[in-house]
């Protein structure tokens, strides 16, 4: 007996749809519960982020770049400062860069936690999203305490910070790093080796290390498909390279390299590397320092151009600015690492079902923000 | 068929095992429970003094509001808003550095700078801030800045202002009369000229 | 309770209408009306008590609240008749490209396919509407009423969505009826009968009389019916008709208001049934776990009550540990798991009744 | 304005190209001082492009006398490689930032590009387009090397009027998203794209967003675009 075909449907998952973590679409061909066909249309969230830093100031861009990224706007930021700190040749000093690390690697925990409770809540398990959340807010009161704000924080400037650092805040981190390192452990009991979850993730979607580099995913979605590639090593920007860690890479630890399961899990292992990272950086903080040291009176950059890579949680996030020498950008690109991790989407969904279609989508981890911008 | 058998046991021991992890949660609810009871608990709000002067400012992300006795007109956050969210029109104080009692137009600052302008209009439209605090640090004045800032006494930190009509989060903060105010004083200026 | 009972207590009752038609109406619509309430009821206390205890497993403090008023009620107690009230009195849209009379059909089908697996439940000693002498076979035949109603829903939403969630619920609840029936045949064999009573009569004197410590192969088969049962009641980790993140809401993707709220209450009335079926077939029913002890009528229905209200509990519980099955492990799991496992288990139960029995 | 201001301006400009910028940040006169300012940074600009234009033929010269040093940077290398092969795809020879290149055997060089070992260029990082002015169009690419850990840029500018560049679609499967979105913001047709549509805009939206000359459209769909922000009179 052969398989059976039926008649072909087609479906729109969203715009608005619970999974598909923000407003996109995506037209799916299917044969019963079998997928053969998946097309993202995207653009329901296109902010104009690009024309509008062609009309704003250098530093009148750093809020547009926090609501590309909403879920780790701090990465955004970073990447754009030291972007622009190239174009400028300015240097900061250590305290400055030093916050910068931890702020960074804090959004990534932040960011991480939300993108695997989204993914658990995609395949069905809801506790654990809701255990995540709470971890998050824990980090986000960090940064209100630091920024006065929560989510969209405008705190790395071109040459500095706008705050210093609050009183207390290196005891409050160590206290929450305290209390985050068991609660990985137990989240990883909870979900990661439950049995349902592993059937539901292991050897599905499976993307190959030569298609992902063609495809240009990156980030932890690469790095699942056992490329070990992490721009905090291999191209260290700020001063990551003075700190021990390890890039996690997917081993196919229930199915094979590069299934859902591995790229969940190497996002697990990498909040343990960014709790090591933070441990390095909190004890190597200088006291002294003045984080408004390097700003510069006026942001008017040398003529030319610069296309610097910074690692977000989400994979390589590229700044490609344009100056023509006055204060306001010629052109603005902003190279998304979620943008390029959709893409892959019809490549290793279709022949899939519909449920892992969605499973699929959440293990990529995108935020719209900053695919559409 | 071995491993037929030891899936049905991992699915087992899996399960039980996160069945344990929720059962801990749940037998532990009041101890590890997270949630506020909004309206009579409120978040605290975040302790922290830094700033323009570390003594007496609080990094706030909340409404903007403008110390109208300050405001010399500058236009600085104006220009600093990436949303045009801040909209200031002055006319040139007739004399300088002096008080005009009929708008109610105080001479000079706290900071103890003469103003040349009188504001007649300076409307924030908080529909539109993006609370990104830019505008808060050309001020030469410290005049603007999100409440809880200098003048925290005057302005609790409210995170709660909605308004049923949207033109209400308006905010202006120009003194009322101040533009025909000086419109008449200037007026009467060239007629005594 | 049967109906003859109340008819002749009406009778001698109302002497001068004796023998009326209308006493036997009256006869048949007291147990219904009673049995409304009390389903009613119980769908409150099992809401209330699935926010608590979802709430209480992430963390947080679920409904809660100081007085009547804006707040629902000391700790939320008033929460699930908010939730009802807001249901009942939402707008009713039915989509224009609906099939109208199935789409109206189908909850109260799925309802009366609920309410009437009551009939045959024994909740005492002596209580209970119908003592069939197939109820066991009864209500398992009942329950797979509603796949029809869930097809019809599914279908007659004219959605996508709906319609996937109809034909999934139709593959899953067919196929699980079979290791559910199987696991209950091991029931019928050791107590010889299929009558509800007689099998919770057949565990007489306390606990290690249950069926579910005859021998070592039963606890297999309560496993099996008790996961069997999670999926025909749709639950996690078998919620795919509604997988909220999938299907949007499934088959209800459609409806609202009234409707869905009668959906809604079949789900929580489908949950007891399930329950109150392996109480009777495996824990013994409203039989006390101590041999002389705690065994008067009252007693029984707090035995019952208590046995089914633990199950309930369990299944949500697992609800909010476990992530969701996908389409085709849910049936890899039913044929190719429960189904000869269910088969081999007969074949043990009878084995050991033949040799120590 | 008077002739003497003029005067002065040109002086100090002159000056202040000479590295001198003493007499300019002397003058008193706010207005006279940013006046300054900005003519010597306009002077500072046209000198920069002078310069660029003009070492460039040195460079190239001294390349073909040696045989490629080892010690060359990655740019030079590929520029001598690709003069090599495609002789004639090179639009100029500066090779300090990035390697201009003509449209017309892109596909081929973009191929080679990949295929060629020593450079193994898998990964098309980031792929933009701008507007640089004069009627020309600008598509960059920024090209690395998993394997070598090394980067590169191109450049391919192209006329407005017939702003076609050959897709590399084919060889960099995530250019079919970034050329969509080039192509959506800037106009640029990439010949070869197999499914070349708009891809952040709406499918009837009208105009090249990014484009210096674009202008707000008047309507869309009926919908009058606000020019004044409603409340502000």
């Amino acid at each position: 007996m052969g398989v059976v075909h039926g008649e072909e449907m087609v479906l729109n998952i969203g715009p608005q749809h619970p999974a598909t973590h923000g407003v996109l679409r995506l037209q799916v061909r299917t044969d019963g519960e079998v997928v053969s066909e998946v097309t993202p249309y995207l653009g329901y969230l296109h902010r104009c982020f690009e024309k509008h830093c062609e009309n704003v100031t250098y530093e009148q861009v750093i809020p547009f770049t926090d609501r590309c990224d909403y879920l780790a706007s701090m990465t955004n930021n970073f990447g754009y400062v030291v972007a622009m700190e190239g174009l400028m040749d300015i240097k900061v000093n250590e305290r400055v860069e030093h916050i910068r690390v931890i702020m960074a690697e804090l959004q990534r925990i932040a960011s991480h936690l939300l993108g695997l409770g989204a993914f658990g809540l995609d395949i069905g398990a809801f506790t654990p999203f809701l255990h995540m959340l709470r971890d998050r807010e824990r980090i986000l009161d960090l940064f209100e305490m630091t920024c006065g704000a929560r989510l969209l924080y405008n705190y790395m400037w071109v040459g500095g910070l706008s705050h210093d650092l609050p009183v207390g805040f290196v005891e409050s981190t160590y206290r929450f790093l305290d209390y985050f390192e068991p609660k990985i452990d137990e989240f990883v009991k909870l979900l990661v080796h439950n049995k349902i979850f592993v059937e539901r993730t292991a050897d599905v979607g499976r993307l190959p290390q030569d298609v992902a580099i063609s495809y240009g995913v990156s980030g932890p979605n690469l790095r699942a498909s056992g490329q070990k590639w992490d721009l905090r090593k291999d191209d260290p920007y700020s001063i990551y390279d003075r700190f021990e860690f390890d890039i996690p890479v997917g081993e196919g630890g229930k199915g094979s390299v590069g299934d859902c399961w591995d790229r969940f899990y190497v996002r697990v292992l990498e909040m343990k590397e960014s709790i090591k990272i933070l441990r390095q950086a909190l004890s190597s903080l200088p006291k002294e320092g003045d984080v408004y040291q390097s700003l510069p009176k006026k942001i008017r950059p040398p003529i030319g151009s610069i296309y610097k890579r910074t690692e977000s949680p989400r994979g390589d996030l590229g700044y490609y600015i344009e100056s023509d020498g006055t204060n306001i950008p010629y052109r603005l690109k902003m190279r998304s690492p979620a943008f390029t991790a959709l893409s892959v989407i019809d490549e290793i969904a279709a022949g899939w079902l519909l449920s892992d279609v969605l499973a699929i989508l959440g293990s990529l981890d995108i935020v719209l923000g900053e695919i559409d911008r | 068929m071995k491993r037929y058998f030891t899936d049905i046991w991992a699915t087992l021991t899996t399960i039980l095992g996160g069945m344990g992890i929720t059962l801990v949660h749940l037998i532990r609810a009041r101890n590890d429970n997270v949630t506020l009871q909004y309206p009579e608990e409120r978040w605290p709000r975040p302790e922290r003094n830094i700033g323009f002067e570390h003594s007496n400012y609080n990094v706030i992300r909340s409404r903007l509001h403008v110390d109208m006795d300050d405001c010399i007109g500058c236009l600085k956050c104006e220009r600093a808003c990436p949303v045009d969210c801040i909209k200031i029109e002055t006319k040139k104080a007739p004399n300088r550095g002096e008080d005009i009692k009929d708008i109610q137009h105080i001479g000079i600052t706290t900071n103890g700078t003469r103003k040349a302008m009188v504001v007649t209009r300076f409307d924030i439209d908080m529909t539109e801030c993006c609370y990104c605090n830019l505008c808060t640090y050309p001020c030469p004045e410290e005049c603007i800045f999100m409440t809880g800032g200098p003048n925290a006494k005057k302005h609790p930190i409210d995170y709660e202002f909605s308004e049923p009509d949207r033109s209400d989060l308006i905010y202006r903060f120009a003194k009322p009369g101040t533009k025909e105010g000086i419109e008449k004083i200037m007026s009467e200026n060239k007629a005594e000229v | 309770m049967t109906v003859d009972f109340i008819f002749d207590f009406l009778n001698q009752f109302f002497t001068s209408l004796a023998g009326n038609e209308f006493l036997l109406l009256v006869a048949i619509l007291l147990p219904c009306v009673v049995l409304f309430g009390f389903i009613t009821i119980y769908a409150l206390v099992v809401i209330y008590t699935e926010l608590k205890v979802s709430s209480f497993i992430q963390d947080k403090v679920g409904p809660m609240g100081q007085g009547v008023g804006i707040h629902a009620g000391k700790w939320g107690l008033l929460q699930p008749i908010a939730d009802a009230l807001k249901l009942l009195s939402k707008e009713d849209i039915i989509p224009s490209s609906a099939n109208r009379p199935l789409f109206v059909l189908a909850p109260f089908m799925i309802f009366v396919g609920a309410f009437i697996s009551f009939v045959a439940l024994p909740f005492g000693d002596s209580i209970i509407i119908a003592d069939l002498n197939i109820g066991i076979f009864y209500i398992l035949g009942i329950g797979s009423l509603a796949v029809i109603s869930l097809i019809l829903a599914g279908w007659s939403s004219n959605n996508k969505w709906s319609l996937y969630g109809g034909m999934r619920s139709a593959a899953q609840i067919v196929s699980y009826e079979i290791p559910a029936g199987i696991s209950l045949i091991t029931v019928i064999m050791l107590a010889g009968t299929l009558n509800m009573q007689d099998i919770i009569i057949y565990q007489q004197g306390g606990i290690f009389n249950w069926i579910l410590f005859d021998n070592p192969f039963i606890p297999v088969a309560f496993v099996i019916y008790f996961i069997s049962a999670l999926a025909e009641t749709n639950r996690t980790p078998f919620d795919l008709p509604e997988s909220e993140s999938e299907l949007v809401a499934g088959f209800v993707t459609e409806y609202s208001g009234m409707r869905y709220a009668f959906f809604f209450l079949s789900e929580y009335a489908n949950m007891f049934v399930v329950s109150a079926v392996a109480a009777t077939g495996f824990l013994g029913g409203w039989q006390s776990p101590f041999p002389n002890a705690l065994n008067s009528p009252g007693w029984g229905v707090f035995w019952m009550m208590g046995k089914t209200f633990f199950l309930i509990f369990i299944m949500i519980w697992i609800r909010w540990t476990v992530p969701r099955l996908r389409v085709d492990q849910l049936m890899n799991v039913c044929w190719k798991v429960f189904l000869p496992i269910g088969l081999v288990n007969i074949f043990g139960v009878a084995i050991w009744t033949v040799l120590f029995g | 304005m008077s002739t003497d201001q003029d005067k002065l301006i040109t002086e100090l400009v002159e000056k202040g190209l000479t590295g001198d910028m003493e007499p300019i940040n002397s003058i008193e006169d706010r207005v006279l001082r940013s006046k300054a300012k900005a003519a010597l940074a306009k002077a500072k600009r046209a000198a920069k492009s002078q310069e660029t234009a003009e070492p460039k033929k040195k460079k190239s010269e001294e390349k073909s006398s040696d045989d490629l040093p080892s010690s060359v940077n990655l740019n030079e290398k590929i520029v001598y490689m690709i003069n090599e092969k495609f002789s004639g795809s090179l639009a100029n020879e500066n090779t300090e930032t990035h390697i201009q290149l003509k449209s017309d055997q892109w596909f081929e060089i973009a191929t080679w590009l990949k295929s060629e070992p020593s450079l193994f260029f898998d990964s098309l990082q980031c792929q933009t387009g701008i507007d640089v002015g004069d009627n020309t169009l600008e598509a960059r690419y920024n090209f690395h090397s998993m394997k070598h850990n090394h980067y590169t840029e191109i450049r391919i500018a192209v006329p407005r009027k017939e702003a076609t560049i050959p897709s590399v679609e084919q060889i960099w499967r995530i250019a079919d998203w970034f050329e969509r979105e080039t192509y959506d913001m800037l106009g640029i047709e990439f010949s070869g794209h197999r499914d070349l549509r708009r891809i952040l805009l709406p499918d009837d939206w009208e105009g090249w967003p990014l484009r210096k000359d674009y202008l707000v459209q008047e309507t869309y769909h009926g919908i009058v675009v606000p020019k004044m922000k409603e409340g502000w009179e």
